[in-house]
């Protein structure tokens, strides 16, 4: 009979336990894929099984490699959140192959090889769309406009994931016509286009509405109250993100876009909401995580104003969570 | 002012000695158990560095360029690398015994460093002025002082995660210094 | 940070300025607190007592009774332990008592002879007339101011007060022993753990002696002002304990604090209190703040009224005792006697008898364990499976409800990677051993057993060292002892070899004659 | 030709910088003595102090300036176990070796005790404990000090009627220890 020291179940009712609380963040996650694949493609509910699928297969394999309980270990749901993030952050028109690979590192680099759920330092989710961004630079940039994928045809579109039908897909007159990556590409490539002789830009509206980026950032704010109100995280990283991202924008910003449009574009909302907040790779006390934030946007804004990728959030992420020893040891004290 | 600014920045973080041009990587990995360690072998290297960078930029402008001797470049900043650090071990022997003893080997390893010794040919290669030399060690030192502490920090408080036995040690310091420089790819381009 | 935080806080009135205060963390858990019937039970006497022999310190104590002595209740046994009834010492011998891992005791077995004679309890020693409550206290009160320690303490011990709180810690050590002046004497009347109302029994029944008894306690401590804190769910008690302080307005104020686990616990409730928070490394003392449980209060009185501390009102609870109640029962007294005498024996075979609350106590593996002066309360809960722990995603729930303000998440990091010094650095000893962090974890981690396993860790290294530190400063005496000793030896040799060597000549002319004589004497021989 | 001078002037240097850097090294030997002893202070302070000379020195000290002056192994020490060297590597900076299993194997603490029917009063342990953890004298009872004795088993060869026995210290109340949990 087994001896039970702390009495939990005699004192409250069942607490959320680990697996409900990814149920939780996955749930927070469907309005933002619903916008995601009304405006842009429905490819990314595809994208997001696929990459769930092969994550636990991949789970599944490494844990019994690594010889810990088969199917309690992949039950938790940890890495079923990851994969959907990963598929959300990589494009839609990325070949399903090169997503596998996505997948596999992240779950073999980002997690296993650490020794499972709690013992990650980075963010595997991150890790697998920075292998990927790396290697697979030019498909990782292939975005796509709002409403530019309807015309092209659902059908034709896996097939060139598949690598089947036209092989060369990728150039022909289908895709050629591409205009707008992310918004954030975008302003990068007017920007320079747009500075006059004596280098300072003119001003610049883009009908930014229009494209859906903005729906889909405030549907994935949507999913991250819904997270703050349910308490599974807490309020100080995707402040600390916000706030610090819009000071900088405001203070070293050169670029005239409007600011909502800059906060509400690309994946910062969802890199605030859902990557950044991940506790397992995030600081401990609530002090550390208002620095953690605080780093994550300031070097999200640097690699998007200065830097060489359109979007700077999943480096700055990686970067934060190789800084959060120094914070949790600097931050020993009790607050 | 900001030109010194921009080498900084990019010698600390665009391209970071160790994870992005990765040099030096034998400190890097046999320093990083504890941070006292890793501390002592960044104050060291920075010490030596600057001090490196400077001299060396000081003889090929003075003694090599104008007698034409380029081809005696290296083995004269192997030489200035050596003197400074074998001053750097004396003043570690004097004022921390223990931390001398636990540096141990990798201090006179500096000489040979590819990092210091990387860092002299270079600055003496592309800057035209005696402070930029010296900004340019200084940074590249930063940014492997940098580096250093936060892999130390990283792989004692990866000492407790129950990493399968294959991985544990050195292998899972290599992946996840593998991964630092996965992520310092972010600042590529930057400025 | 957030120091920066509170004081503006603070001053911009957010906090309030007037007591209670908030304590940070803590969860609201339902009291059920089953046990609070109308009066305490009062079994009768078992058949035998059994005293373990072991102080607060868990330091085993020499029994001053032999086997086969006869007792009288009261009488002194070992140094702070009476005899809870009269009766014959059957034998002293190792025997399990209450503990996590049913350790054996040295202790006394008594068999009662039912007479319960109080008898007096100094007739041993030194006689002293048996003076009331009152003189007795005074003459406390004239030993304490007139510094004469050991005459106090022999006084006090045979009191053998000590705390029916949690720790259990000896109360006239606390009331007497401190040096500092004492501001706030706190009596803690929180009882804030499930399932545990016996301070609330006691209140409702005797709340004219316990008013006496914190009276007792004010004065022996000198304390400048004294506040009796109250949970606010506990109303009959409330009311019964203001009417009691209205003839004696001077001794103490009643406070009535929030229902919150765990405001009973020291720090909480003097943050709860005086607003001030205790960091982990100082003593109440060091602040002037001195807490002592409502029960120790009352036992002060009796004790003082020349009734030491012999027995101890504790709870039968759980969610399948048939009949829960307060029952008073004398200290020695076994688990399975208690369960039986109050109609409770149904449960013993097929559920889980506990020793402590849910939250503090125990599975008990055997029931013959006697009650000592720390079990204030016995539950019978339900066989149940235990949810297997799932892996640790720093949530940081737990660090969000720990009263003493630490980070579980990481302390269970270095803990389960045995690393004491990572312990040390986030500060484990100032962990209460509450339990709120297992209580919100989601992957269900037994978070304070890892605590628990750490500091006893960190505790036997402390112990380990401190024995190699001796044995080294030994080991160099030795050493140089040693060496002392060759050196004498060698000098000595030197002296008697000096003294040879320059012996003056005549010396040297006695012994050539000495020796001429010798050979002389030979001679002879050889030509017979 | 052109190239004799420079090359006379490469090896002039070189000979320069040598003798700099060997006048440089030479540094005084007092600052160095009482740096060497302040190191063996740190190593001893490690140890586990049983003066059990299980690690081939006559106690903790001298193996701890072992340690210093002649580089020796940091796994020499069986009472220590891993503990100690865990301890050693991170103050020393070396790798973590397994424990040299001809020093010995780690054993829990033992305590000594002498059947006293049987002890004839010789004295020859008393002489050989370490940390004066016997007490007795001449034809006299001797009996071990319990909580002094470090298990060193030093005294037990000496014993001419090997009445000295090895128990496991009894688990008092005050040093039990909560499980560690699963």
């Amino acid at each position: 009979m087994t001896r039970i020291i702390l009495d939990k179940q005699a004192v409250t009712a069942p607490t959320r336990n680990t697996s409900n609380i990814m149920l939780l963040v996955l749930a927070a996650l469907v309005p933002g894929i619903a916008v995601y694949s009304y405006v842009i493609s429905p490819i990314v509910v595809i994208n997001a099984l696929v990459a769930m699928f092969s994550a636990v297969v991949f789970e599944l394999l490494a844990v019994k490699l690594r010889g810990a309980r088969g199917w309690p270990a992949v039950q938790d749901g940890s890495i079923t959140v990851a994969a959907v993030l990963l598929a959300l952050a990589v494009p839609p028109g990325l070949p399903f192959w090169q997503l596998l690979v996505g997948v596999f590192i992240m779950v073999m680099l980002g997690k296993q090889v650490y020794g499972g759920l709690g013992n990650n330092p980075f963010n595997p989710a991150m890790v697998g769309y920075a292998a990927l961004m790396i290697s697979f630079p030019q498909n990782m940039t292939l975005w796509f406009a709002p409403g530019e994928l309807h015309s092209a045809g659902f059908v034709s579109l896996i097939e060139a994931k598949l690598g089947m039908g036209q092989t060369d897909i990728g150039s022909n007159k289908v895709w050629d016509g591409v205009t707008a990556a992310t918004p954030l590409e975008q302003v990068r490539v007017w920007r320079l286009q747009s500075l006059d002789d004596n280098g300072n830009s003119t001003a610049l509206s883009l009908a930014f509405s229009a494209s859906g980026w903005l729906w889909i950032n405030l549907a994935f704010l949507l999913g991250g109250l819904f997270l703050l109100y349910k308490k599974v995280i807490q309020w100080h990283i995707p402040v600390a993100v916000v706030t610090s991202f819009t000071l900088l924008t405001l203070l070293l910003g050169q670029s005239q876009i409007p600011l909502y449009q800059l906060v509400f574009s690309g994946a910062l909302i969802l890199g605030a909401f859902f990557i950044a907040t991940d506790p397992v790779t995030a600081a401990a006390s609530n002090r550390g995580r208002l620095i953690f934030g605080s780093g994550v946007g300031a070097l999200t804004f640097t690699i998007r104003e200065f830097g060489g990728y359109p979007e700077g959030i999943a480096f700055a992420i990686l970067l934060m969570n190789l800084c959060v020893p120094l914070i949790d040891y600097l931050d020993r004290r009790p607050d | 002012m900001n030109e010194w600014a921009l080498i900084l920045l990019t010698t600390v973080l665009v391209n970071n000695f160790v994870l992005t041009q990765f040099l030096g990587l034998c400190p890097f990995m046999g320093v990083s158990r504890t941070l006292e360690s890793a501390l002592g072998m960044g104050m060291a290297t920075s010490f030596v560095l600057t001090l490196a960078s400077a001299l060396s930029y000081i003889i090929n402008q003075w003694l090599l360029v104008p007698f034409e001797l380029g081809y005696l470049r290296t083995i004269s900043f192997i030489l200035i690398i050596a003197l400074v650090v074998q001053f750097t071990e004396i003043i570690i022997r004097q004022r921390s015994p223990m931390l001398h003893r636990v540096l141990g080997l990798y201090l006179p390893l500096i000489t040979t460093n590819c990092a210091v010794l990387g860092v002299a040919l270079l600055s003496a290669r592309q800057h035209d002025s005696l402070i930029e030399a010296v900004v340019f060690g200084f940074g590249a030192a930063a940014g492997f002082t940098l580096v250093l502490i936060l892999f130390s920090l990283l792989r004692q408080r990866l000492a407790g995660a129950n990493v399968p036995p294959a991985f544990k040690g050195n292998a899972i310091g290599l992946i996840t210094a593998g991964i630092m420089s996965l992520a310092f790819m972010g600042f590529t381009g930057l400025a | 940070m957030n120091t920066l935080l509170n004081t503006l806080a603070t001053r911009l009135g957010f906090h309030n300025q007037q007591p209670p205060f908030s304590f940070h963390g803590g969860l609201p858990l339902n009291p059920n607190k089953r046990a609070l019937g109308e009066s305490i039970v009062e079994p009768p006497l078992p058949p035998y007592l059994i005293i373990p022999l072991i102080n607060y310190a868990k330091q085993s104590l020499t029994p001053t009774v032999a086997v086969g002595d006869s007792v009288r209740r009261g009488q002194l046994l070992a140094a702070g332990v009476v005899a809870p009834t009269s009766g014959k010492i059957k034998a002293i011998k190792p025997h399990a008592t209450i503990h996590p891992d049913t350790l054996a005791v040295n202790a006394i077995v008594l068999h009662c002879d039912g007479e319960d004679k109080r008898g007096n309890p100094s007739a041993s020693d030194n006689p002293q007339e048996l003076g009331g409550a009152s003189d007795n206290l005074s003459r406390l009160i004239k030993l304490r101011s007139s510094g004469k320690q050991s005459q106090m303490q022999q006084l006090v011990d045979q009191f053998a007060l000590s705390g029916l709180g949690g720790a259990g810690f000896p109360t006239a050590e606390k009331l007497l022993g401190n040096t500092t002046p004492v501001k706030t004497l706190i009596i803690n009347a929180a009882e804030c753990e499930p399932e545990i109302s016996c301070d609330e029994a006691l209140i409702q029944s005797d709340a004219i002696d316990i008013v006496k008894g914190i009276d007792a306690a004010v004065q022996l401590s000198q304390c400048d002002q004294c506040i009796v804190a109250i949970e606010d769910s506990k109303p009959a008690a409330i009311e019964n304990l203001q009417s009691a302080l209205k003839d004696k307005p001077t001794a103490a104020q009643l406070m009535i604090i929030p229902t919150r686990y765990p405001t009973g616990a020291e720090s909480p409730l003097i943050e709860c209190v005086t607003g001030k928070y205790i960091p982990h490394n100082q003593k109440p003392t060091d602040h002037g703040v001195v807490c002592i449980n409502i029960a120790t209060a009352l036992a002060l009185w009796h004790a003082l009224d020349n009734a030491p501390l012999d027995s101890r009102v504790l709870s039968l609870g759980g969610q399948s005792m048939p009949n829960p109640c307060n029952v008073r029962v004398r200290f020695g007294t076994t688990v399975n006697f208690i369960l039986h005498s109050t109609g409770n024996n149904s449960v013993v075979n097929d559920h889980r008898i506990r020793a402590g609350g849910p939250l503090s106590g125990f599975d008990l593996q055997n029931l013959s364990v006697p009650i000592t002066a720390h079990t204030n309360c016995i539950l019978a809960e339900p066989r149940v499976e235990i949810t297997d722990a799932q892996a640790c995603i720093r949530c940081g729930q737990c660090a969000d409800v720990c009263p003493a303000r630490l980070l579980p998440q990481q302390l269970h990091w270095h803990a389960m990677a045995d690393d004491l010094n990572g312990c040390k650095q986030f500060q484990l000893d100032a962990c209460i051993e509450c339990g709120c962090c297992d209580l919100v974890c989601p992957s269900s981690i037994k978070l304070t057993e890892t605590f628990r396993y750490a500091k006893s860790q960190a505790r036997f290294r402390d112990t380990l060292e401190l024995k190699a530190v001796a044995a080294e400063q030994r080991f160099t005496e030795r050493e140089h002892r040693l060496e002392q000793r060759a050196l004498a030896r060698k000098r000595a040799i030197e002296e008697r070899k000096k003294t040879i060597q320059s012996s003056s000549e005549p010396d040297r002319e006695e012994i050539k004659a000495a020796l001429a004589r010798a050979r002389a004497k030979r001679q002879p021989k050889q030509s017979r | 030709m052109s190239f004799v001078i420079p090359f006379l002037l490469v090896v002039f240097a070189l000979i320069a910088t040598g003798a700099l850097l060997a006048r440089l090294s030479r540094t005084n030997t007092s600052t160095d003595k009482n740096n060497t002893s302040a190191m063996i202070e740190q190593v001893n302070a490690v140890l586990p102090q049983t003066q059990c000379a299980q690690c081939g020195y006559p106690g903790c000290r001298p193996y701890a300036s072992a340690i210093i002056e002649q580089n020796e192994q940091i796994n020499r020490c069986p009472p220590g176990g891993d503990k100690t060297i865990t301890d050693l590597s991170n103050l020393l900076g070396t790798p973590v070796i397994p424990l040299n299993n001809e020093c010995g194997v780690v054993k829990p603490p033992l305590v000594a005790i002498i059947d006293e029917s049987v002890c004839i009063g010789c004295t020859l342990c008393i002489q050989a404990c370490p940390v004066d953890a016997i007490v007795g004298a001449s034809k006299l009872m001797h009996t071990v000090i319990q909580n002094e004795c470090t298990g060193c088993e030093l005294c037990l060869p000496p014993c001419p009627v090997d009445c000295i026995e090895l128990l496991t210290p009894q688990q008092t109340a005050a040093d039990w220890q909560w499980p560690r949990p699963a």
